[in-house]
């Protein structure tokens, strides 16, 4: 009644306002602004929203990361800093492991003594470090050392070296202690960069946000979490080489690592032009993607594959026969058309296609009624009555789905697994109490490796060596097969053939006796802007996620 | 009579719209008030006097519904005027509970002004607190400055019950409606208002229509007293007619129920039953099922309110036969 | 509005209560159940030295109670530990996230508040009618959504599909970088405008629009339905009713009155709200990885980073306390009956 | 028919209240300091005879529902004994309080609240009986449904629930259990104030013809002086936690005393007397019990007032046998 | 007008009425599907996520799938069927978890009070400090993902709420005449705790909880949706949406439907509370009502 006379002006303005509001909302947002771009641009439909401003832009490519980055000092840095890493600091070597060749960094040439225990390194130059100091052999040295001393992440490459001497200012000797191919560890992805001897050099320094590198890219902002900002670094000596191959004309001047936390959104910012690579789209759209003519997508073999770790301790998976029973229980082609989308190779032993020291021989067959007839064999024709815990890592979609198939498969051979989600640290935590007590560790665990320096040992040693008590997680001990691997590691930097015999021989053990299913060896798929030229050399399977901006031409 | 009475209300019937249904509270009731006047509506929980009381203030609840009727005040017809939207300025209401009648969150001075300022269409703020320290002072408030920037809870109920009249005598109203206005309060306080509204009524000249459900009250302030039960007028009379001489068994029995100070019972009347449904109430007298006195025809036709003597009407079989 | 010392002494009382309550639960929680924090501290290489090292490092060789005490002394003095994932200091961290998740939380609840209560109001005085039968059916629908889950939805519709609205991050970097946008404040739309900086402005609000109105959808309709209900029972109470009948006019009686005594229950709704609000942005943040507070303890919280976890709890849960005196204060401001 | 009015002969005292005092402390801030008292009740002392009707009369905020709940043991009393057949019942526990329960039963104003509202009639009255009475079930079914007749409540009511009921049945379930276990005093805290006149009416008459059956004393509260007229024997009247005046009920009634009493009984529209009274209006409002008027309370609204009245606080003057007041306008010097 | 406007007022009662009606149809709808879900879903072994099927990868809905398959070829119809279950269970657990920690609290505090009284009372108010929800995704990423975790972590988070109630509603029910009455009639304490105070001071506590049983499985999702909750294969709604999440670009239909599941199912709830009683959301109300010190 009498509620309308004043309730109905309110409406209205309520309305009217709501209208305004949402009139000059849409204006704002979705107005595209004047078109002043330069006509050569191919910008994207949203990004011809913003301008730039006519002034001479810098060309900023912004590439996103997975996950965020670690630490940022290059002697103890193991983990995903490496994405930066190999743009702000340099090695001696780079190695490219699908032409099998070595591209010179900071070493002009170097040479090997025939018994492998003394090699020569002759530096470039015209080298200047980021804060202005001359590269000299004394920080090759000096770097090397302090990487050694600190005895953190990756320093265990440097652990045939007997000493590091000092021949002239740009030359510098290396004496080993044993037999061992320095060209690779001196290539390795982590714990070989060379960093300036004038700096501070503390691990709180670094984690500043400071650097000491001598690469193409200077570090500009240091913010793990969220970004990483890097700025040429007009001074490198790669940019002055007529033609290097690790340089381009028309490398990015700004290069941001953004870290975007999963796939989708990392599709959709890259669809969008929000960001200029991805590092991991979600692997069923790669096939839309590639038909996209806005964008380019790499695909490469990667150095990374997935385990499933048995463990061999612990009933009743200390007896083989139910460990080769799983092995023939699990689908691989499945799991890789499910996990994968078909983009990963099925393995064939630890050591992942395309590598040196990968042999196809050691697949093993999916067959249920084979599996089902070593489980009766081992004594369990009904199937165990024990729930096997399996564990992986939260989050990885890959991981989740192999697990599932897994779990799924092995129900069909009367094996119960709980699978069991867990952060990393947590798991591993989990896993390490294995050595202490196999029986409270876990029953499988879903394991990537990926190789700090490009070798079959790193897989082999890591993995499956009684020493190695941080990663051998199936607790595997076999003194035959550390034997051979042990004298094949001497052997790689002077006889490569004997070398990949023993290689050969070692994967055979692992094959007959099961202590890790390996499941696939990853192919990588990176997703780029059509602009951005050159991206499949840009990507390195011994460098894993990252994108050797140097190299890149964009067009933009 | 021969003058216009002050308000008029014919034929009026609300109901309450409920789930399943609806409450017909109040059916058919026609009176008038004189200027002058205080005109007292008594009867008990459910009988509609409230409702009644709220709808000539236009202050029904929103389920409220009225059905029929015409409330004329000063020739207009209210309903027609609040449909309009029109201010009524000459009518206001007290009501039971002060504490609960005052919110809570603003200043007594606040409402008054407020009140004031919408009735009187005054602007000036000094002249509007002038204007409420004087009702303040006519209701014998004491201290009124302080009472004028109180907030309810830090005033008793006494003096609050008189703050809400100071408020309902702002306007300068013709008539104020009183509905229970000294229920809640203690027997002192109650006669210390009664009084005080007596006072007025003789200062003012302002005619009332009280509510309430003693007699007592009733007789002591009313002119006359108008009787309802379940939702109808059952008797109107003025007050010393209706207490000497009530003729509806309703008012009798309702009489001799009230236990007396001065005089000694042995044993006090009641009315046996309950009060009626209203949802559905009787088709005849909606007295019939409790009355001691019930004929037949009490239960089919449903009697109307007719002159018994001069200034005396009564709903009841029992006269109408008689009278014709 | 009369504040007594009483009640500020009261309030700080409380606070620190909290503070060392929240502390102390989340300190059990988090050192008692992971078996060993030191293996997590000294990482996937550490040798037995290193993890002794580390033991010695977090004070895990003392007792439980000395620990905290320990604990407790650094963080008065400012010093929330070093996140063990980013290795750097948790307070640091923890400051730079939480102002965009302000950001963000601002901007829903401007949204929520500005157009909630008025919707509310609408609702409640247009009883009886289709509006307020809509806005019922609206609010409930809208308290009863799933946010992440409404997030992804938008999400798919304005940033896939159309392709109209961003749906991911706080600002394009390539603006930031060719308009050389600084960080003032931290919060991104006042930073731009300080600096005159258009582009910035525009890009970030686009940025804000989706997770902003993802986020206000529950205090929105929790305000709405909070006003209608309040609103409803306010206008049936006798000291309405009774303005009513003295014949002010209806908007004073609405504006003035009614909505006065209906803000004390919706006021002090904001302040709870606030708390489900807060784990709303947990997740809006994750779904369009907002660099704010939500995602940093997601993130650390998946990767048991135990001093990160805990500065960010303690951080939420002060704001909550700090949101929550301001609600009284509020409140004490509205209602003279409430002394404070 | 005989009056309830037992005459002016001694009667045999069931209750004796000496010297009563409930303070309440007023606490405050952070840490509950206690920061003054509420005195509810203030030095109160009289007695209730076997088979008596006493009513205790104030108005709100008098105290009468304290002392109440002090002789019905909701609260301990701060000072003062409480006699009941002699024995000081104050401190009492176990078996001893049972006895006592059994023997002093209550009505309270609200019947809806008082009665417990998940349980239906027949649980509601027999709940006392069933803890009391080691009956079987039978017995207690029979026991039950004549206590129900009594009130006037027939078999139909046994399965329901307070809410079905209206304010006049409901009081009667509440006069059921209380008389349940035949108690020697009931105490009746406004047993009609909720109620409706007609329905009042019949309440009270029920409460009269109960008494007259099983020879009950009663302690009626009330502010209503009308009520108190019709059943009471004797009346005390009480102002902020003190007597003022205490004696039969037709003294009262027809010679008041005290000018409280005076200005009460006159403040009560009768519609019968109308025209013939003269009234006096009490002016202001009563002080708070916190910090009542030193010496007589009454003083600072006494039409009467003297000097004395604010100095010293008056004696009990026996006017007559049995009729005393505390004033000075009265007081022997 | 007055026909009008009579008409409006019942059109609005019957609507209310409608939708009390379908809120109560949901309810129990999701009651029955969640009791029956293990026995009905088309294809239990998809339900329980014990195979896959490569072939039958994210299939749009179909008459075969009406909600489509997922990344793994399973009916997404019977995963979120059979999800109803294991929000049943989850809520259930999680409400009658936090009854019986918070219920012996609230009456003991609230009975006896005095100083165990208060001290009970000033844990509970530590623990509502806390942000809600706060607490219990600390807790459940500390305990680990699974389904008991899970329920136990949100009770945790979740008690302190019903003993505040608990202890307000014994509080308001102890100061009752009825109770004065049963001390009058003789009642030892422990009887007029039995009898009287506990039924009418649980019975709100009880509805209040039943009611909230849409919020815990809406809050119980929330943690799956993080990472915190229950762990895969389960089927429960906010893992399911996770899941869904990774091939939204992709596969709409995956994270929709069970999401739509939850919205549905605390709709229901959530109605259901209005119609018992006018109120927001009732989480924030009573609080807002212990707050202001109001009693229901």
């Amino acid at each position: 009644m009498n509620s309308n006379a004043l309730s109905r002006p309110l409406l209205v303005g309520v309305i009217v306002v709501v209208v305004i509001a949402i009139a000059v909302g849409l204006y704002f947002i979705l107005a595209p602004a004047p078109p002043t771009t330069t006509p050569t641009t191919t910008t994207p439909p949203s990004a011809t929203i913003i301008t730039p401003p006519t002034t001479p832009a810098k060309k900023v490519v912004v590439y996103a990361s997975l996950s965020e980055m670690t630490t940022a000092d290059p002697s103890t840095e193991f983990s995903n800093s490496i994405l930066w890493l190999c743009l702000v600091y340099e090695p001696l070597l780079w190695y490219n492991p699908l032409e099998n060749k070595f591209i010179p960094a900071l070493a002009e040439k170097w040479e090997a003594s025939e018994d492998g225990l003394v090699w020569t390194f002759y530096l470039r130059k015209d080298v200047v470090f980021h804060d202005g100091t001359p590269f000299k052999a004394e920080a090759v040295k000096s770097s090397i050392e302090r990487t050694i001393e600190l005895g953190q992440g990756a320093a265990f490459i440097w652990d045939p070296v007997d000493r590091i001497e000092v021949i002239d200012d740009h030359t510098v000797m290396f004496i080993l202690k044993y037999p061992a191919p320095l060209d690779s560890i001196a290539a390795s992805s982590y714990g070989a960069w060379i960093f300036s001897p004038n700096t501070e050099n503390t691990p709180e320094w670094f984690n500043q946000g400071n650097d000491a590198g001598s690469g193409p890219y200077k570090l500009v902002k240091w913010d793990p979490e969220n970004e990483v900002i890097l700025e040429k670094f007009e001074e490198w000596w790669g940019w002055k080489l007529a033609s290097y191959e690790m340089a381009s004309g028309k490398a990015p001047d700004v290069f941001i690592v953004k870290i975007v936390k999963d796939a989708v959104t990392q599709e959709r910012l890259v669809v969008s032009g929000d960001v200029d690579i991805a590092m991991y789209v979600p692997l069923e759209d790669v096939d839309r993607l590639k038909a996209d003519p806005n964008l380019h997508v790499t695909i490469k073999p990667s150095f990374q594959n997935l385990l499933l770790l048995i463990n061999t301790k612990k009933s009743p998976l200390d007896n083989v026969l139910v460990r080769r029973a799983i092995a023939h229980a699990i689908p691989y082609e499945d799991i890789v058309k499910v996990a994968r989308s078909g983009l990963a190779n099925i393995a064939s032993g630890p050591v992942p296609t395309g590598m040196f020291g990968h042999f196809d021989d050691f697949r093993y067959k999916y067959d249920l009624d084979e599996a089902r007839r070593l489980l009766a064999e081992a004594g369990y024709p009904a199937g165990i009555d024990k729930t096997l815990v399996l564990v992986y890592t939260a989050g990885d979609v890959y991981e989740q789905r192999t697990s599932e198939l897994i779990a799924a498969s092995l129900s069909k051979i009367g094996i119960k697994i709980d699978i069991r989600p867990m952060s990393w640290e947590e798991q591993w935590a989990l896993a390490q109490s294995g050595w202490e007590d196999p029986n409270k560790a876990q029953d499988l665990f879903i394991f990537y490796w990926w190789p700090t320096y490009i070798t079959p040992f790193d897989f082999l040693y890591n993995m499956f060596h009684s020493d190695s008590k941080s990663f051998n997680l199936c607790y595997y001990e076999n003194s035959e097969f550390e034997k051979l691997i042990e004298e094949a590691i001497t052997l790689e930097g002077t006889d490569e053939k004997k070398a990949l015999e023993l290689y050969y021989q070692a994967q055979k053990i692992l094959y007959e006796d099961v202590p890790a299913v390996p499941l696939w060896d990853m192919i990588d798929v990176r997703v780029g802007r059509a602009y951005i030229g050159n991206l499949d050399n840009a990507v390195n399977p011994a460098y894993p996620t990252v994108i050797f901006a140097q190299v890149l031409n964009v067009e933009k | 009579m021969n003058r216009q009475p002050l308000l008029q209300i014919e034929d009026l019937s609300i109901d309450y719209i409920i789930v399943g249904g609806s409450i017909k509270a109040v059916r058919n009731v026609s009176f008038s008030i004189n200027e002058g006047e205080v005109v007292c509506l008594v009867g008990e929980s459910g009988s509609g006097k409230s409702t009644i009381g709220l709808a000539v203030a236009g202050a029904l609840p929103e389920n409220a519904i009225i059905r029929s009727g015409k409330i004329i005040f000063q020739g207009k017809d209210l309903l027609y005027e609040k449909s309009k939207n029109k201010k009524i300025d000459n009518v206001m209401i007290v009501f039971q509970d002060p504490a609960a009648t005052l919110n809570p969150l603003f200043t007594v001075g606040e409402v008054i002004s407020d009140v004031i300022r919408s009735h009187l269409q005054i602007r000036d703020k000094g002249e509007i607190r002038e204007k409420a320290l004087e009702v303040f002072r006519m209701v014998e408030l004491p201290d009124p400055d302080r009472i004028f920037n109180s907030y309810p809870h830090e005033l008793s109920g006494g003096m609050l019950q008189r703050v809400v009249i100071a408020i309902s005598l702002s306007t300068n109203p013709k008539m104020l409606i009183a509905d229970e206005p000294t229920t809640m309060l203690d027997v002192t306080l109650q006669a210390q208002i009664l009084d005080l509204l007596l006072n007025l009524k003789k200062k003012l000249g302002l005619s009332m229509l009280f509510i309430t459900h003693n007699l007592g009250v009733a007789s002591e302030i009313g002119d006359r007293i108008i009787v309802m039960y379940g939702g109808e007028i059952v008797e109107e009379a003025s007050s010393k007619d209706l207490i000497n001489n009530p003729l509806h068994p309703y008012t009798k029995s309702l009489m001799e129920c009230i236990p007396r100070t001065h005089i000694k019972h042995s044993r006090l009347k009641h009315i046996p039953g309950t009060v009626p449904d209203l949802r559905n109430p009787l088709k005849g007298c909606i007295f019939s099922d409790r009355c001691s006195e019930v004929m037949d025809i009490c239960r089919v036709v449903k009697p109307l309110l007719k002159e018994y003597s001069k200034n005396h009407k009564v709903a009841c079989h029992l006269y109408s036969e008689e009278e014709k | 509005m009369p504040i007594s010392k009483e009640y500020v002494a009261k309030r700080l009382i409380l606070l620190m209560l909290v503070v060392i309550g929240v502390l102390f639960i989340t300190f059990i929680i988090t050192r008692i159940i992971p078996a060993r924090p030191e293996l997590l501290w000294a990482g996937p290489h550490a040798t037995i030295e290193q993890i002794q090292k580390a033991r010695e490092q977090l004070n895990l060789d003392k007792p439980i109670l000395i620990q905290f005490i320990l604990y407790l002394h650094g963080f008065f003095q400012g010093d929330w530990g070093i996140s063990w994932r980013t290795r750097s200091p948790v307070l640091i961290d923890v400051l730079s996230s939480l102002t965009a998740t302000l950001e963000l939380i601002i901007i829903a609840f401007t949204i929520a508040f500005i157009i909630g209560v008025p919707f509310g109001v609408l609702a409640a005085i247009k009883k009886y009618t289709w509006i307020d039968d809509v806005a019922r059916i609206v609010t409930v629908i809208g308290a009863s959504m799933p946010v992440f889950w409404l997030a992804l939805i938008v999400q798919l519709i304005f940033g896939t599909w159309l392709g109209i609205l961003p749906s991911a991050k706080r600002v394009d970097e390539w603006v930031v970088i060719v308009t050389g946008f600084k960080q003032i404040t931290g919060f991104y739309l006042i930073d731009s405008i300080l600096q005159g900086n258009h582009m910035v402005f525009i890009d970030s609000l686009r940025h804000i629009v989706l997770p902003a109105l993802v986020l206000a959808s529950y205090p929105f309709c929790l305000s709405a339905r909070m006003t209608r209900a309040v609103m409803m029972e306010v206008s049936t109470e006798p000291h309405v009713r009774s303005l009513i009948a003295w014949g002010l006019p209806q908007r004073t009686i609405l504006f003035k009155y009614s909505l006065r005594n209906t803000l004390v229950p919706v006021i002090a709704s904001i302040g709870l709200s606030f708390g489900y609000t807060i784990i709303g942005a947990f997740m809006v943040e994750l779904v369009f990885v907002w660099p704010g507070i939500g995602y940093y303890a997601a993130m650390s919280l998946l990767s048991f980073d135990y001093p990160a976890v805990i500065g960010c709890v303690l951080i939420v849960a002060i704001f909550y306390c700090v949101i929550n005196t301001l609600v009284d204060i509020i409140h004490s401001a509205i209602d003279p009956r409430v002394k404070l | 028919m005989p009056s309830l009015l037992g005459g002016g002969e001694m009667k045999t005292e069931l209750m004796k209240i000496k010297d009563l005092k409930k303070y309440f402390p007023i606490k405050t801030g952070l840490f509950g300091k206690i920061v003054g008292y509420v005195k509810a009740v203030d030095h109160v002392t009289f007695h209730i005879g076997l088979g008596e009707v006493v009513s205790l009369v104030g108005e709100s905020g008098s105290g009468k529902t304290t002392i109440a709940k002090c002789l019905l043991l909701l609260e301990r009393p701060t000072y003062g004994q409480i006699l009941f057949n002699g024995y000081d019942i104050t401190q009492i526990r176990g078996k001893r309080l049972k006895d006592y329960r059994r023997n002093v039963q209550a009505v309270f104003q609200n019947p809806f609240l008082s009665l417990d509202p998940r349980m239906n009639v027949y649980d509601i009255v027999s709940e006392p009986v069933q803890y009391h009475m080691k009956l079987s079930k039978k017995e207690l079914y029979e026991y039950t449904s004549r206590l129900l007749e009594m009130v006037g409540l027939d078999q139909s009511f046994q399965a329901k629930f307070p809410h079905e009921l209206s304010g006049g049945q409901a009081q009667r379930v509440a006069i059921a259990r209380a008389i349940s276990l035949n108690p020697k005093l009931v105490v009746l805290d406004e047993p009609t104030s909720a109620l409706d006149v007609s329905i009042q009416a019949q309440i009270l008459n029920l409460l009269a013809e109960l008494k007259e059956k099983m020879n009950f004393s009663y302690l009626l509260i009330t502010h209503d002086l009308s009520i108190v007229r019709y059943i009471s024997d004797r009346v005390i009247v009480i102002y902020l936690g003190k007597i003022m005046e205490e004696g039969p009920s037709e003294y009262i009634f027809s010679e008041p005393l005290h000018p409280y009493t005076q200005i009460l009984l006159s403040s009560i529209p009768d519609p019968f007397t109308q025209e013939v009274r003269e009234k006096t209006i009490l002016r202001g409002e009563p002080p708070s019990p916190v910090n009542p008027p030193r010496a007589c309370r009454f003083h600072t609204r006494c039409p009467y007032v003297m000097d004395i009245c604010k100095e010293e606080d008056p004696a009990e003057t026996d006017y007559r046998a049995e009729h005393k007041v505390f004033c000075w306008l009265y007081a022997k010097k | 007008m007055i026909r009008f406007k009579e008409q409006r007022i019942i059109l609005s009662l019957i609507v209310k009425k409608r939708l009390s009606l379908i809120s109560l149809l949901i309810v129990l709808s999701f009651i029955v599907f969640g009791v029956s879900g293990p026995f009905i879903v088309p294809y239990p072994e998809d339900a329980w996520g014990l195979t896959y099927n490569v072939e039958k990868r994210f299939q749009p809905p179909s008459v075969e799938h009406p909600f489509g398959t997922d990344a793994l070829g399973r009916d997404v119809f019977s995963r979120v069927l059979l999800g109803s279950s294991f929000s049943l269970i989850i809520a259930i657990g999680v409400i009658g978890l936090a009854l019986a920690i918070g219920i012996p609290v609230g009456v003991v505090a609230g009975y006896y009070g005095g100083r165990i009284g208060t001290i009970l009372m000033r844990i509970t108010d530590m623990f509502l400090a806390f942000p809600p929800l706060l607490l219990a995704i600390v807790l459940a990423a500390t305990l680990g993902r699974g389904l008991l975790n899970l329920i136990v972590a949100l009770a945790i988070s979740w008690w302190p709420w019903y003993s505040r109630l608990v202890y307000v509603q014994t509080n308001t029910v102890k100061n009752m005449p009825y109770i004065d009455s049963a001390k009058i009639a003789g009642l030892p304490s422990y009887k007029i705790m039995t009898k009287h105070v506990i039924p009418n001071a649980l019975t709100p506590t009880l509805v209040q909880a039943a009611l909230d049983m849409g919020s815990a499985i809406l809050e119980a999702a929330g943690l799956s949706f993080i990472g915190v909750g229950v762990k895969p294969p389960t089927p429960e709604w906010g893992l399911l949406v996770s899941e869904g999440w990774q091939s939204i670009n992709y596969a709409w239909w995956i994270a929709f439907f069970p999401g739509l599941a939850i919205l549905i199912t605390v709709v229901g709830f959530n109605l259901l509370a209005d119609a018992l009683r006018e109120s927001a959301d009732p989480r924030i109300r009573r609080t807002v009502l212990m707050r202001l010190g109001i009693k229901q």
